[in-house]
């Protein structure tokens, strides 16, 4: 159940005429894959992940969904980066929006999210509304609720960039369990390039605006990985040769001088 | 900061406050003749008035008249217009295709209109509520398709990701996110239907506070006159109320994330 | 010699046929010699005429008796019945009156007034045609709880006859003209069968000309005599377009139209108003009776007269 | 896509394609006099009508008088109600405090309260334009507090950490974050101020639309009646495009952001 | 001009009645002293920079303030976790938002915001509207604003949580800078413990929910820092100490059985 990017490219319409944000943009996720996706602020993470969860069109480009016909979707649940949680709603509701949506019973529904509440330690939050949380949990609610959907592909932008070190293994550890126990696609963006190494079968590396993939890395180690051990020479080997693609594009970036090579 | 929790203590206090104060110095400059006792009768006689038209008058049988007349009109006329405001909220299609409809719709004036209204559906109860019916048809549209295009486009997304179908998104996201602005509209939509019962009441019907705005103009009743609009005033603190009722049952994490 | 200072008059103005009087002596620069501009205020409600002359905002309305009036007369509001500006005819065609349809009328049922009962009546809210309905059925023995009464706007009134929604209509003219001449009804009861004289229509002064300025108003009312001399030469095509040009309708029905009579002498009924007050106080419509003194001051309609006798 | 993109193109011309098909669906069954023709004349005939009284009548003087009491009465109450409006939304013990009174004054129906007003203020040009006012004040009013409300407390937050004094969060905060709902305000308001207008031209003015309505009537000259009705109509759409272009210039992150 | 805060207490009034998110917290900022808070998510962190921002009155406790009378407060600048960026205002109307309400002059103060929107690399999009730009753009909207009012307190919650790596770095040695160059006191949320050692001149480490400080940790690194240089053994060393810390709160909180001891 992978799927194939191919030469996407978005042009978004903006106030002062049109901004390029993506440009020829081809990868693809096999089978129960882990890729991460790291790059500059504002190359176009975001942007590749809504393509693929289906919340945009392609200005150019397509993708291919394994094993289904052609303009058709596997189920795929996406944590925002906003983290996009309903004001209207309770923690519970919220959890267990996706469940509501596909019917399933109220009792069970609760009880299934619930299960992942606690798990991402809310339970003492459950009936409380999003503007009782701290930014924290409510991306914490926002991670569960994408848990609760069971989907094939998780598309996850940040999902842990507002927690602190310790929730956020506890977190990882957690969606390492669900990715090895259930076969799914995962493609997550995230700032921190040692996450990236530590979490994915590969590593794709974009340049600044518009974005383009400049390179994928495969990172060699075995699985179970341990994620409280970072040092490994093969990771810090991994980690300075990212460190200095990004460094690359940043500086041009920040310089204004980034124009396609 | 004590002094300030003092202060908020005291709000509740103010109104009535204001209001006593107000109607004292009426009763003043009144009883004193400084206005023409002809057009403007002290409080205090106004609120006998409004007594004996209560205990020995048919006061509340017309209360009753109109609160019905404005409460069918309205949820015939109030939750079409919010349906159809969250569809033209949500879909630009829709709204572009029949925003200029109601354009055009609106500002036709209701009253005038009422005998071509009459000629077409009647001369009975139906005509009467239909005006009423299209006064609050209006407010209630034009506050869903503000109130649905305010809710940030986010929601909109993950309630698509989570699989949601159209009719799930109207139930889920555009309904709930626009509450506030609904009830902006049932507010403004009730108090326009009671203004447009009352106009109707006032040219045509033998019930209703209308009715009796009308009698006591026409027998230059002044005291009746304003009984009768105080009775209508209260009938507006009672959609008030219902209204902010409805907000705290509805829309608890905006009001208590905000007051 | 200097020109003497010319005094202005407002005037509710409603472009009503019963207010013909006005707009031939206006129109025909009745007022001009006596020094006097009129200024037309358009109002067409007594609802806001009364309180505005009852202030002095206003000189002069032309009105129509409700109890409204009476009420305000009888608390002390110094307005007053001048001069008559149209009563019911004794003859001839009808201004007000009940129309059905056509059928009804033959079928023979209205013959007897007793058989009112259970019909569908319309009329508007003003007393007026409430005092004629109210009368017509005491003919009959019957109270406004035996029949079902329309408070229909006049408009919707032909187009309720036409569709068969209501059995009788109370109307004034150019409505009865109309209604007649479409074929949606016929004259069933002129309104003199029931309120024979009825006083409808009248002129009033408020503190204005009763109290500061009386010499205006009696200078008014010479103008407004001599517009009623104007109106007594009947049909006339100059009447017609006046008339035609100041209601808006078509010269053919102003001409085909019944004009209500009024009095060359501007002398107004008194009885008429106290048979009126009397069945008001019997409805709960009045708070006390006003006697004649109370509302009618004849001193400007016989300083007119007067005036114009020594004219001619 | 690209068929989505087609329809997508089409949208503009529906409006115009499904009045042309009433109408002509309207001229058909008056045709054959399906409606009594007396109150529905062809809409060809109302045409023809609209366009006499254009050239020869005095329409457009007749429309001029009502856009100008429209907007001097819509100014007059409608600034007084947005900024009245900022103040209750934003202020929660300024809520409060005048809340119950808005809602208590926001019902009294307001043309059988004319001559009332006309006691205090006299039978000219005041007391009319108060009336048009007023109509205009609370919807303004009522949605400016909604929309203020509905602003996320985090924007008064940052204007406070910035040094901002109380009118500066109003200018800056305050104000283009409840612009959206000041528009629906601006639009309800306006229609509502056009609605009223048209009443009072039918109760006391020798000038305007609603003048015009009163004689056609009077004069059951039905084709002017429905011109008269479309005129008004034209105004309604008027006011619409105004708004939608103030909401363009205004709002261009609300409106942009999602549509 | 530095700060002290004296057993600060806070309860919030919710729906499911009252939560104690802080209680008898005490600290203090010295003058010129870099301070960096870490906590688990939900301890009350950034409720902290409200209460020192003045934004909430805190529920019992007071904050004292160096050389100014009682209940006045010096300029502070606060980068909110959530961004704050105004949805109305362009790039540049929001960072110049602090200068307009000043009274500067707009030629003067776009010319300073534009210096600093140039530093943030957004020179592209001053025009921009914030819905036109991506998260970790619109957070440097808000750090840029931060720094061009020029305060005497610097907040900081989480403010470079949506940025990759390497502009963290660079946005990180802009405030250096800024810190170093003029007298600051800085108050700083992060939830990457290296950066709170790399940066702070202390960490105050707090335990979940309800919020105390739990240890204050001097760092005894010299000055000026190499920030790329996160090996030395001090700081190991901290981490490890911290991370132990922050294992046991957030553990007892995942498991619903934190409870005060
Ligand atoms: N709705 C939009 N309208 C116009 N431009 C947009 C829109 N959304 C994104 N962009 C632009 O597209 C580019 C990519 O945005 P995107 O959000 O995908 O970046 P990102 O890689 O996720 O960045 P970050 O790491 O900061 O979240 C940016 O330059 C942004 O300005
Ligand atoms: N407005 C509010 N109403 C009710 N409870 C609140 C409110 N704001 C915060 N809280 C509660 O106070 C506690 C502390 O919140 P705070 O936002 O300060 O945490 P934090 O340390 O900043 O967390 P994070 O790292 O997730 O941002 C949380 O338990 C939260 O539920
Ligand atoms: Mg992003
Ligand atoms: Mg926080």
């Amino acid at each position: 159940m992978g799927f194939r990017c191919k030469n996407l490219g978005v042009t978004y319409k903006t106030q002062n005429g049109e901004l390029e944000a993506l440009e020829d943009v081809s990868f693809s996720v096999s089978d129960h894959e882990f890729v991460c996706l790291v790059g500059p602020s504002g190359c176009g993470k975001s942007t590749i992940l809504k393509l693929v969860a289906g919340l945009l069109d392609p200005t150019t480009g397509t993708i291919e969904f394994d094993s289904k016909p052609a303009g058709d979707r596997p189920r795929n649940a996406m944590v925002f980066q906003e983290h996009g949680v309903f004001p209207w709603m309770n923690v519970l509701d919220n959890v267990a929006f996706g469940l509501a949506i596909r019917g399933v019973p109220k009792a069970e529904r609760n009880a299934i999210a619930s299960r992942f509440i606690d798990r991402v330690g809310l339970s003492h939050f459950i009936d409380s509304h999003p503007h009782e949380l701290s930014v924290g949990m409510r991306q914490r609610v926002s991670i569960a609720r994408a848990f609760v959907n069971d989907p094939e592909i998780l598309l996850m932008d940040e999902p842990f960039g507002s927690l602190d070190a310790m929730t956020k293994l506890v977190m990882t550890e957690e969606l390492m369990g669900i990715w090895s126990r259930q076969r799914k696609q995962v493609l997550y963006v995230t700032h921190d390039i040692e996450e990236a190494i530590m979490l994915g079968d590969r590593v794709l590396v974009m340049t600044g605006r518009p974005g383009r993939i400049r390179e994928e890395i495969e990172i060699p180690l075995a699985r179970p990985r341990d994620l409280r051990d970072r040092d490994k020479s093969e990771i810090v080997k991994i980690k300075e040769h990212v460190w200095g693609i990004l460094e690359e594009e940043v500086r041009a970036g920040l310089r204004g001088q980034h124009e396609p090579s | 900061m004590s002094r300030r929790k003092i202060a908020e203590k005291m709000i509740p206090f103010i109104p009535p406050i204001i209001l006593i104060a107000t109607l004292s110095f009426l009763e003043t400059i009144t009883r004193m003749e400084i206005l023409p006792s002809l057009f403007f009768p002290p409080p205090t006689a106004v609120m006998a008035t409004l007594y004996n038209m209560t205990t020995e008058g048919a006061l509340l049988d017309h209360l009753s008249a109109t609160v019905i007349r404005l409460l069918t009109g309205f949820l015939l006329g109030g939750i079409p217009g919010m349906i159809l405001g969250m569809m033209m909220g949500w879909s630009t299609a829709i709204r572009r295709i029949l925003d200029p409809f109601v354009a055009a719709l609106h500002p036709v004036p209701k009253i005038s209109s009422l005998p071509i209204i009459m000629i077409i559906f009647g001369i009975g109860f139906v005509s009467r509520t239909i005006v009423v019916a299209v006064a609050s048809f209006f407010p209630m549209l034009i506050n869903t398709m503000a109130g649905v295009r305010q809710i940030h486009p986010i929601y909109f997304d993950v309630a698509r990701n989570c699989g949601a179908s159209r009719l799930q998104v109207l139930r889920h996201v555009v309904l709930p996110g626009s509450t506030p602005f609904i009830l902006a509209g049932v507010r403004l939509g009730l108090n326009v239907s009671l203004s447009i019962s009352l106009a109707v009441e006032l040219l045509l019907a033998d019930k209703g506070i209308g009715t009796l705005i009308w009698m006591a103009w026409q027998t230059m009743r002044i005291e009746e006159l304003y009984a009768t609009i105080v009775t209508a005033a209260l009938v507006g603190i009672s959609i008030r109320i219902f209204v902010q009722l409805l907000l705290n049952r509805c829309v608890p994490w905006a009001t208590k994330a905000r007051t | 010699g200097d020109a003497p200072e010319r005094k202005k008059l407002r005037v509710m103005n409603s472009p009503y046929m019963s207010w013909a009087v006005i707009h031939l002596a206006k129109a025909n620069g009745c007022f001009d010699d006596l020094g006097l501009d009129v200024e037309f205020v358009v109002m067409r409600g007594i609802r806001e005429g009364l309180p505005a002359l009852a202030q002095g905002r206003l000189d002069v309305v032309p009105g129509f008796i409700t109890p409204g009036y009476v009420n305000l007369m009888h608390r002390g509001a110094n307005i007053r019945i001048v001069a008559d500006k149209g009563h019911t005819e004794s003859e001839g065609c009808p201004y007000r009156a009940f129309l059905a349809k056509k059928e009804l009328v033959e079928s023979g049922r209205l013959d007897n007034f007793e058989n009112l009962r259970g019909l569908r009546i319309a009329g508007e809210r003003t007393s007026t045609s409430y005092y004629a309905l109210s009368s017509l059925l005491r003919k009959g023995n019957l109270t406004a709880d035996d029949i079902v009464w329309l408070d229909l706007p006049t408009p919707a009134k032909q187009g309720a006859l036409e569709a068969g929604t209501v059995d009788i209509v109370n109307a004034s003219e150019p409505w009865i003209t109309r209604i007649v001449q479409s074929g949606a009804g016929v004259i069933w009861l002129p309104a003199r069968e029931v309120v024979p004289g009825f006083q409808h229509s009248f002129l009033m002064f408020g503190p204005s000309l009763l109290e500061k300025d009386r010499e205006a108003g009696m200078k008014f009312m010479v103008g407004y005599l001599r517009g009623v001399r104007l109106y007594n030469e009947g049909k006339t095509d100059e009447n017609v377009r006046v008339i035609a040009a100041e209601t808006g309708l078509d010269e053919a029905l102003v001409r085909d139209a019944c004009w209500p009579p009024v009095r060359e002498t501007g002398y107004y009924d008194t009885e008429s108003l106290l048979t009126y007050q009397a069945w008001a106080l019997e409805e709960g419509l009045i708070d006390g009776l006003v006697p004649v003194e109370g509302f009618w001051d004849p001193a400007f309609v016989e300083y007119a007269n007067r005036f114009l006798t020594e004219e001619n």
